[in-house]
């Protein structure tokens, strides 16, 4: 393969790198970022997700990058994801007197890094993939820099996420080192025949720094933390597209390198699955802040994704990847109700700020309902759906009691979804609210109309996209 | 061979020794200091193996450019050390006992090389290939099968570069600069104005 | 008539869009929005009734076949697909049949947020329609949960003093039997390859495998009932629940239970069911006994007539599982006779309670006195449910029993003796509320019933002398797809 | 006694481990903490390094390489945030950095 | 008209002036729910005697008519039918005939309350469940009919409904009678597994085959026969106020004394032992549950006729008279005399209604006053119903001269009971003692009636003055009760009116009953038990090839013929003595309170027994399921107490989140350690 088709496999970062200095540009002689310069990067990573459809299939850079159905899959739903990110944050954070053109361009270069890590097909890419979009997230935690919370948050994350990113250098030098090559479909062969202990010692590594970025237990301890200082458009940013592109690179090293050692790997991700699940549920019962619960909500979320990649097979991938594109939606969503929600001029942050919101705030109400719903997974919210999926494989592989174990964690984690219902519908009303911004109340009631119904429409074409996604990572 | 094996031990020891110092001394620029210690002794163990670029790669990257910027914010903080005192003890035996634990698990695993196994490659650290140096041959790679990677590690900088600027820049009131976008879009209409000054009243805003 | 399921199942959400579409005549919460919303309320649920009644008309009885067969390929394996047969028909009629009247008697008593409760009111029947249509197991699943959440709101939002703790309790306990069920029933698509319930109606499960997908759906489905010793969340919703809640709760979500042991439990895991049969036999009876006893105690009438359901449903596993045309049939028009009587008992209470906010028995007593036609409409249902034959009580219990005589006679023997205590919690409520002179004063100025009470309580009075006197009418029903069952289990079981 | 791969890993193991440890045992200063992670890079290096000459592929040092670009982005990134959060604070002590938890 | 016309006529009639006068009631006006009930009843009544007439001379065919399927599951098949024969013919006429006598006798009665048209429609409501009871032709019609009347007797019993005690009577009436219907209904439903079916039409010819089966109930095999007999009966005994569920009866006198004469004295407590008779072809075969009905039957009527002896309200008198007389029946039906059964059930409704009526007409001549202490002298003022009454007694008691076949309508069936018994008794130690017991319950029974009469109608006036002194200490005062009087022009005065005869719509009821009393007996003597009676009862009552105990009755030695009488003249002899030549002697002896009369005062104690025993058990085992069982222990385990260690583990697992880095750090470490050596153990393996 010769340079110019490398190249054009790699369509959307070369877009996406070269928008980004381009509006880095444009920003510095602006200075002050406005509708146009958010919609400009909007565009940048719509054409990105084009040319992620669009663009050619095959694998460049010696194996470094890998487009297929699988990344391209990955790469629509967080450039969408990215692109929902820009308009939620930018005029919050304009009305917050933080006016950051950089903004929109480290969206779009954490966006850059999360697609390599959905098109790596080597552990370099994948380290400088997630180091690319870590080093984006780190900042952006820490971007209201003024607000002491979200300072903190920014040094949390960033000092656990250097050790996390330690662990997955450690793995994965280890599997250099045994297994010969960073390649993964070299390292897939010598894992072929069951694979040695530093293999599988560094694997376990590996597993465990990506746990981190997809926050699962017992990696999941920044999460709350981070939730609750970063910024609230920045959270609906980091619930989503990192989770999203660490799951499929999750899932393209464990298929892809590891294939071979799938009952091995399986029983790992087992445990983290059902710890997360645990862990979700159990402690967001003690919640008050939103974002706090949320995050739990989110832990206990990725362990059902990490149970259906845990199935080790096509279904199980497939599972995983409609899982996170639907709880994608939940959480960005939600996030935005919040980030559409003040009194007086102060964020409704804590589960007593939302009291009466129904009478209220009847949309945001009955949107933030619906999303509690759907992370409750009940029957016909997407996340039942993704639930469903999820736990349809987990069961098909065998998974069955960790499917019930799981499944019994999600009714204890229903509790603190009702109760965030309860007080919006059932408790009289706190105070007048503010007029919510229009850009975060129509983000969120379209996500919200998403959930239910829209997504009893679209699971017909997303159901087909992920399964031909999850062929591409040829397991079985 | 004993040359060799002096040369490590002695390089290795300083190595661990100076790290277990970064982490155990009160100052921390004295912790700094060790650090640039413990990285000039790794790059000497980089040299034993052969791996003369990236020996020069760390003591250039490290210690010229990260050490110093840490001993630079250590200073600039102007951190209070005497404050900085109580601690550390509380969880030492748990947590020590937890990294020996997880070391010596490394350690078994490193030495399941020794058994073979796993690392099937040659036992006899590398010669030179083909004749060329180590860093020809770093480059000749470098830029052709990882040029992907390579730009997109200057795309990490980038970020980096970005992110300390968004996070620590500050426009001090007091002080002016150059906004070009003003300059640019200076013309003639709002650069100046022609008033009628009425005898007596003077430039009244 | 393919299609009509659909119409009948969404006849309701029409209806919830035309309330909703009144913010456009009239603001939100204002008076004349409240009137039309409950006029259109009330026009749709009659609409959906009358439908329902046309499809009644056209089932064929000759057969237990599906009927009215709607399929389309859904996502995933899904199929969208709809039906009725014998056994489920007649709870489809139900529905549709006590929801004008839960809209009507929601007339005056509910006061604030009139149209949300009338959107709740028409999702629950939408969705509780579509439990008894679906022929998909996922698409059962989806209408069998979903009707958590109106009626989540319905308690939490109109109810009592203590509504949040009766609500979370009503939905946590409901959901963690349902999850379990969920495990079972994706086990069942992934060893089937088909969620379609007509074909793993037919689908023969290896015995091992029986026991875990029975015991998960016994599981949601005893929580439904609900069965002892998973029932204690009845009493506290009925207790909080608005009067037109308690009356949709005990009339039709209660049936939920019954219905899904006979179109899973019974059918699919034939073997299972007759190996758990001891287990069902002594949680029924021993709910029947039991229960009896407690609402022999209860200080408050709703929560007397609650523990009373759980006796009543205790009739009917007993019924179900006894395997046998008696005792399915039986438990049937229990279930359905339930829904007449315990509705209209509920509405009985709402009577009262709308005229003086307590339901203390202690409060009230003499209520003939003032209201003789509320005593005998009292009395009626009453004896109703002390299962007197002539009232559609008798019937079912009678059967039930016949039933559960062939499978265990001591079954039938503790079972008959609910018999006796129904007798003793029933009429000692009524004499306690109704009989007697009328001493507290706050009751000296109290209405008898109005003519929209008495127009609600017309077609319950009706239906349970009706179908107490020609219970042939359900049993003509029913009698092929039963027949078919008990077949098939006969068969499957050896039995 | 020959030097070995098996001799670079361990000190890489140990010096790993003096890492980690450095990050959860210190109280005192969370710059100590960054410099850890200098550790525990370093550590890593030494691995790919030792594994890139025994395997004879150079592969190793490349990434080597990355790891030490990325380590000083990452040194950069880190010591902007710990300046914005010593203007918010005052301070750079560990125990500082717990508003949040629960 | 068809006799099958007449029989739907005659059977939907009194639910047509039930339905009438219930709903429409206070539309139309107490005088035309009246009438209408009351016609109708009358035009029931006239058609049931045609039925009748045409079946005893008329050669009438049995026949049976289906009207609408009732319950139709698999074999289980049920209908609404008129069955007509022998049998229920009988209780058609008895049925109708005391019910239209009561409507009548109620316009009187009743003329000062105020919701006549309630009581009116309760009357015909009963008389329909009656009549739906005796013609049905299989088991759930019968067990409809047979709740019916339970409800409607609810609903007289509680007619006043503002009573206290009413109320609690009518429930412990429905109540008991429950518990005979739990008996009842596994009865039936074990004939349906047995037979396959419910119909009697296709029983009663089968049962031959099961009469040496054996059949699994309960964990263990019985014989098929004696089993489903058992529990049919038990079903008997509660309608019948057998003894040991005999205790609703008594307390049934809280309703007006119409519907005691009606209800609790002619028809439904019979039902009983119509159900018996009915099924003789089951119980021919059961000789277990046979001895089981002769032993309950003799109990009872001893029993009863003791606790008669002390008791001083005169309806509780006759209501325990009733209870005796229910099991003189009932151990004729255990001997096989189902025919001297239903013979003396035939001659009991007159009497009986009659003494009923009779002491209503007391009772509404006295302002509602029961207390026989408080009467006497009344036989001046009331001449009429004092007439009425001895002849009432005298057929209760049996009176008649066996040599020359010559008495009350009492003496023929009564006597027929006790040589049947004594016939059955030469092989059977049981049927002997009901015999025994029939001889002594005669003596007893003559005793309390008469006492009854010469307390009420003889000996010093002891209304019109304060008498409450007396006995005010007496222990069981509260037995004794007072009917409410509606209208409250003299509440609380009337011991100041003179006692007055009622009005001739009370009179002539008790004229005619009065003619039954005298004539019944002789009449259809022959037809009932005597040599007419195959060709009467056509099949009707069965009885075994081996069964001849009527036969043997005929042909019993003198002895047994004069003993009823001697005994019954030995108690008419003591009471008069005690009651009129030494007048004053009875009230002393009770005011002794000896324990043999406490004992009996108290009847024998069962209510103080069954409130201990059951009525407190449930109540606290109700308290211990809810309060224990339902909210500590399965809410408490259950849904609170997983909540609450939930929630802990929610605030402990919060508490873990402790804000710091480094033990976030360590948290990680422990994982990753963890999983290390997990995947050490595990896989290295």
């Amino acid at each position: 393969m010769n340079f110019s088709a490398d190249l054009s496999l790699a369509l959307p970062e070369v877009i996406l790198a070269a928008g980004a200095l381009a509006l880095l540009v444009w920003g510095a002689f602006q200075s002050r970022a406005n509708a146009v310069f958010s919609l400009a990067a909007v565009a940048l990573l719509v054409a990105a997700g084009a040319a992620a459809v669009l663009g050619p299939m095959g694998r460049g850079f010696s194996g470094g990058l890998i487009a297929d159905q699988a990344s391209a899959f990955a790469k629509v739903a967080i450039y969408a994801a990215s692109a929902i990110a820009i308009p939620l944050g930018q005029p919050w954070f304009q009305r917050r007197g933080v006016n950051n053109f950089e903004f929109p361009v480290l969206i779009i270069l954490a966006a850059l890094g999360m697609g390599m890590m959905a098109s790596a097909g080597d552990l370099i890419s994948l380290y400088i993939g997630v180091e690319l979009h870590s080093l984006a997230l780190y900042v952006l935690a820490a971007i209201h820099r003024d607000n002491a919370k979200a300072s903190e948050a920014g040094l949390k994350y960033f000092v656990l996420g250097a050790l996390s990113s330690g662990l997955l250098l450690y793995g994965a030098s280890l599997i250099y080192g045994f297994a010969g090559s960073t390649h993964f479909d070299i390292i897939a062969q010598s894992v072929e025949g069951g694979a040695g202990v530093g293999v599988l010692f560094g694997l376990v590594f590996l597993i465990c720094g990506l746990a981190f970025k997809i926050s699962a237990a017992p990696f999941h301890m920044w999460t709350p933390d981070v939730y609750e200082g970063a910024p609230t458009p920045v959270v609906a940013f980091f619930g989503a597209a990192p989770k999203m592109a660490a799951m499929v690179l999750f899932a393209r090293v464990l298929a892809e390198g590891f294939g071979g050692a799938a009952d091995q790997w399986r029983q790992i991700l087992v445990i983290i699955a059902l710890a997360s699940v645990a862990v979700g549920a159990f402690a967001g019962l003690a919640q008050s802040n939103l974002k706090r619960l949320w995050a739990y909500s989110s832990i206990a979320n990725i362990g059902y994704a990490v149970l259906g990649l845990a199935s080790g097979d096509a279904a199980g991938i497939q599972a995983m990847l409609v899982f996170m594109v639907l709880y994608m939606v939940d959480v960005t969503g939600f996030f935005a109700c919040l980030a559409a929600l003040s009194r007086d001029g102060r964020p409704m942050e804590t589960i007593s700020d939302m009291a009466g919101l129904f009478k209220e705030r009847p949309g945001i109400a009955l949107a933030m309902s619906a999303f509690s719903l759907s992370a409750l997974g009940l029957p016909p919210f997407s996340g039942f759906w993704a639930k469903f999926y999820v736990f349809k494989a987990a069961i098909g592989a065998g998974l069955g009691v960790a499917a019930v174990v799981a499944l019994v964690g999600s009714v204890v984690a229903a509790f603190y979804y009702l109760r965030l219902i309860k007080v919006m519908w059932f408790d009289p009303a706190a105070g007048a609210t503010d007029t919510p911004p229009l850009e975060a109340k129509a983000i969120a009631i379209a996500l919200a109309l998403f959930t239910f119904p829209v997504v009893l429409v679209a699971l017909t074409f997303i159901d087909p996209l992920a399964a031909a996604a999850a062929a591409a990572f040829g397991l079985a | 061979m004993a040359l060799q094996a002096i040369a490590f031990y002695l390089l290795a020891i300083v190595t661990i020794g100076s790290g277990l110092a970064v982490v155990s001394v009160r100052n921390p620029v004295h912790s700094v200091l060790f650090l640039i210690l413990t990285f000039f002794s790794a790059a000497g163990l980089f040299l034993l193996l052969g791996a003369e670029f990236l020996a020069m790669l760390l003591v250039v990257v490290y210690v010229g450019a990260v050490a110093v910027l840490f001993l630079f914010v250590v200073m600039m903080l102007d951190v209070d050390f005497g404050a900085l005192k109580q601690g550390f003890a509380r969880y030492m035996p748990l947590g020590g006992l937890v990294a020996g634990i997880l070391a010596a698990e490394m350690i078994v695993v490193a030495t399941a090389v020794a058994t073979g196994g796993a690392a099937s490659g040659p036992r006899e650290p590398m010669a030179a290939l083909d004749g060329l140096s180590n860093t020809e041959t770093i480059g000749r790679v470098l830029y052709t099968d990882y040029v992907y990677f390579f730009q997109a590690a200057g795309l990490v900088l980038l970020v980096a570069m970005i992110g300390a600027i968004v996070l620590t820049l500050r426009h001090k009131p007091g002080v002016r600069r150059q906004v070009i976008a003003d300059q640019v879009a200076r013309n003639a209409q709002n650069g100046m104005r022609s008033v009628q000054i009425k005898p007596g009243e003077g430039m009244g805003e | 008539m393919t299609g009509i399921l659909s119409l009948i199942t969404y006849a309701p959400v029409a209806g919830i869009a035309a309330i909703l579409a009144l913010r456009f005549i009239a603001p939100a919460g204002s008076a004349k929005s409240a009137d039309l919303a409950k006029w259109i309320a009330l026009v749709t649920t009659l609409a959906t009734l009358a439908l329902s009644l046309v499809m009644l008309g056209q089932f064929d009885r000759g057969t237990a076949d599906f009927q009215f067969v709607e399929d389309f390929a859904w996502f995933g394996g899904l199929h969208y697909r709809m039906g009725v047969d014998g056994i489920s028909v007649l709870f489809v009629v139900l529905t549709a049949f006590l929801m004008p009247l839960c809209i009507a008697a929601s007339w005056r008593s509910i006061e604030h947020r009139i149209e949300e409760y009338l959107i709740a009111f028409l999702a629950l029947e939408t969705l509780v329609i579509g439990v008894f249509c679906a022929l998909d197991l996922i698409l059962f699943y989806v209408f069998f949960e979903f009707g958590l959440a109106p009626m989540f709101l319905i308690i939490g939002v109109w109810g009592g003093k203590n509504r949040v703790y009766a609500a979370f309790k009503f939905f946590l306990y409901t959901l963690l039997g349902s999850v379990l069920m969920l495990a079972a029933v994706l086990g069942m698509i992934g060893i089937t390859g088909t969620s379609s319930i007509p074909e793993l109606m037919t689908y023969d499960f290896g015995q091992e495998i029986q026991i875990w997908l029975w015991l998960a759906f016994f599981a949601s489905f005893a929580v439904k009932m609900p069965m002892w010793p998973v029932h204690t969340w009845l009493p506290d919703a009925h207790v909080e629940a608005p009067t037109a809640g308690s009356v949709i709760l005990a009339g039709v979500l209660l049936k939920m239970g019954g219905y899904g042991f006979m179109r899973f439990s019974l059918p699919m895991f034939p073997d299972a069911s007759a190996y758990f049969t001891p287990l069902v036999f002594a949680l029924s009876v021993i709910a029947i006994v039991y229960t009896s006893l407690v609402a022999f105690r209860q200080t408050d009438i709703k929560k007397l007539i609650a523990y009373s359901s759980v006796a009543h449903m205790g009739f009917v596993t007993l019924g179900i599982f006894s395997g046998n045309a008696q005792g399915e049939q039986g438990a049937i028009f229990q279930m359905v006779s339930h829904g007449l009587i315990s509705g209209a008992l509920f509405l009985c209470v709402g009577v009262v309670y709308d005229r003086m906010h307590t339901r203390e028995i202690a409060f009230y007593g003499g209520l003939v006195n003032r209201m003789p036609w509320y005593a005998a409409i009292f009395l009626l249902f009453t004896m109703g449910n002390v299962g007197l034959p002539g009232t559609s009580g008798f019937v079912g219990e009678i059967l039930t029993m016949t039933g559960a005589y062939q499978a265990s006679t001591w079954a039938a023997i503790v079972a008959a003796t609910g018999v006796i205590l129904s007798a003793v919690y029933a009429l000692s409520l009524y004499r306690r509320v109704v009989f007697g002179e009328l001493t507290n004063p706050a009751l000296a100025e109290i209405k008898d019933l109005n003519w929209r009470e008495v127009a609600i309580f017309a077609p319950l009075i009706l239906g349970t002398l009706y179908l107490g006197i020609y219970p042939a009418a359900v049993f003509d029903i029913t009698q092929a797809s039963v027949d078919n069952l008990v077949a098939v289990y006969r068969a499957a079981t050896g039995g | 006694m020959t030097i070995g791969l098996s001799h670079y890993l361990a000190v890489a193991a140990i010096l790993f481990t003096i890492g980690v440890f450095g990050i959860f045992v210190n109280r005192k200063n969370i710059i100590v903490i960054l410099m850890s992670i200098e550790l525990i890079l370093l550590a890593v290096n030494i691995n790919l390094v030792a594994f890139s000459v025994y395997l004879h592929d150079v592969v190793g040092q490349i990434f080597a390489m990355f790891v030490l670009t990325v380590a000083a982005a990452e040194a950069a990134v880190g010591l902007a945030i710990l300046v914005t959060f010593f203007r918010n604070r005052g301070g750079i002590a560990v125990d500082d950095a717990a508003v949040m938890k629960g | 008209m068809t006799p099958q016309s007449l029989a739907i006529i005659l059977v939907f009639a009194p639910l047509l002036g039930a339905l009438i006068a219930g709903l429409f009631g206070r539309r139309i006006g107490d005088f035309a729910s009246q009438a209408v009930t009351t016609g109708l009843l009358l035009l029931a009544c006239v058609l049931s005697w045609t039925l009748f007439i045409q079946w005893t001379w008329g050669g009438l065919e049995a026949f049976t008519l289906t009207l609408l399927p009732f319950i139709n599951v698999g074999d289980f098949q049920s209908a609404w039918s008129i069955r007509i024969d022998g049998l229920s013919a009988v209780m058609l006429i008895v049925v109708t005939s005391v019910s239209a006598l009561v409507h009548v006798y109620s316009w009187g009665y009743m003329a000062e309350d105020d919701s006549r048209p309630r009581f009116f429609a309760y009357l015909s409501l009963f008389t329909f469940a009656m009549l739906a009871l005796v013609t049905a032709a299989d088991f759930m019609q019968l067990f409809f009919g047979w709740e019916g009347v339970g409800l409607a007797s609810y609903l007289l019993i509680g007619f006043w409904f503002k009573k206290p005690t009413a109320n609690a009577a009518s429930i412990k009436a429905f109540v008991v009678n429950r518990v005979g219907d739990f008996g009842f209904a596994l009865g039936i439903i074990t004939v349906f597994w047995m037979f396959g079916t419910i119909e009697f039409a296709e029983i009663f010819p089968r049962v031959e085959e099961f009469a040496a089966v054996g059949w699994p109930f309960a964990g263990q095999t019985w014989h098929a026969m004696d089993l489903a007999c058992a529990l049919l009966f038990v079903g008997a005994m509660g309608k019948s106020a057998q003894f040991f569920l005999h205790t609703w009866l008594p307390d049934a006198m809280e309703g007006p004394t119409p519907v005691s004469a009606l209800i609790h004295a002619a028809t439904m407590v019979t039902a009983g032992v119509y159900m018996v008779c009915l099924l003789s072809p089951m119980f021919e075969y059961a000789p277990v549950t046979k001895q089981i009905v002769t032993l309950v039957g003799a109990v009872t009527a001893l029993f009863a006729a003791t606790v008669g002896l002390a008791q001083n309200d005169i309806k509780r008198v006759i209501a325990y008279s009733t209870c005796s007389q229910l099991g003189y029946m009932f151990f004729a039906a255990g001997v096989g005399a189902y025919q001297a059964a239903m013979f003396h059930l035939f001659t009991h409704a007159f009497f009986k209604a009659l003494l009923f009526l009779g002491a209503g007409s007391v009772i509404h001549g006295m302002h509602h006053e029961q207390d026989m202490r408080k009467m006497g002298a009344l036989w001046k003022l009331l001449p009429v119903t004092y007439a009425v009454m001895v002849i009432g007694t005298l057929a209760i008691t049996g009176f008649g001269i066996p040599d020359l076949h010559l008495g009350f309508a009492g003496f023929y069936s009564k006597d027929t009971i006790i040589e049947a018994a004594y016939a059955a008794g030469e092989e059977n130690g049981i049927a002997y003692f009901a015999f025994v017991v029939g001889i002594l319950a005669a003596a007893l029974t003559a005793y309390y009636s008469w006492r009854l009469a010469f307390m009420t109608f003889h000996g010093h006036a002891k209304w019109g003055h304060e008498t409450h002194d007396d006995h005010a200490n007496a222990p069981a005062q509260h037995v004794t009760h007072d009917e409410p009087l509606p209208d409250a022009h003299d509440q609380g005065h009337h011991h100041g009116h003179t006692p007055h005869e009622g009005p001739l719509v009370m009179v002539v009821p008790l004229l005619l009953l009065a003619v039954g009393a005298v004539a019944a007996g002789f009449a259809f003597v022959e037809h009932f038990v005597g040599d007419q009676r195959a060709e009467f009862w056509r099949g009707a009552i069965f009885t075994a090839p081996t069964n001849h105990v009527l036969e043997h009755a005929h042909h019993v030695p003198q002895w047994v013929l004069y003993a009823p009488l001697v005994a019954s003249m030995l108690g008419l002899a003591t009471a008069f003595y005690i009651y009129v030549l030494r007048e004053g002697l009875g009230a002393r002896m009770a005011a002794k309170e000896g324990p043999v009369w406490s004992f009996l005062y108290n009847k024998w104690f069962f209510d103080e027994l069954y409130n201990a025993t059951f009525v407190r058990a449930a109540r606290g085992l109700g308290d211990l399921f809810w309060k224990v069982g339902d909210q500590k222990i399965i809410d408490g385990v259950g849904p609170n107490g997983v909540a609450a260690v939930s929630a802990a583990v929610g605030r402990r697992t919060g508490k873990l989140q402790t804000g710091f880095v480094y033990h976030y750090a360590f948290v990680m470490l422990l994982g990753v350690a963890g999983l290390l050596s997990f995947a050490l153990f595990a896989w290295a393996a």
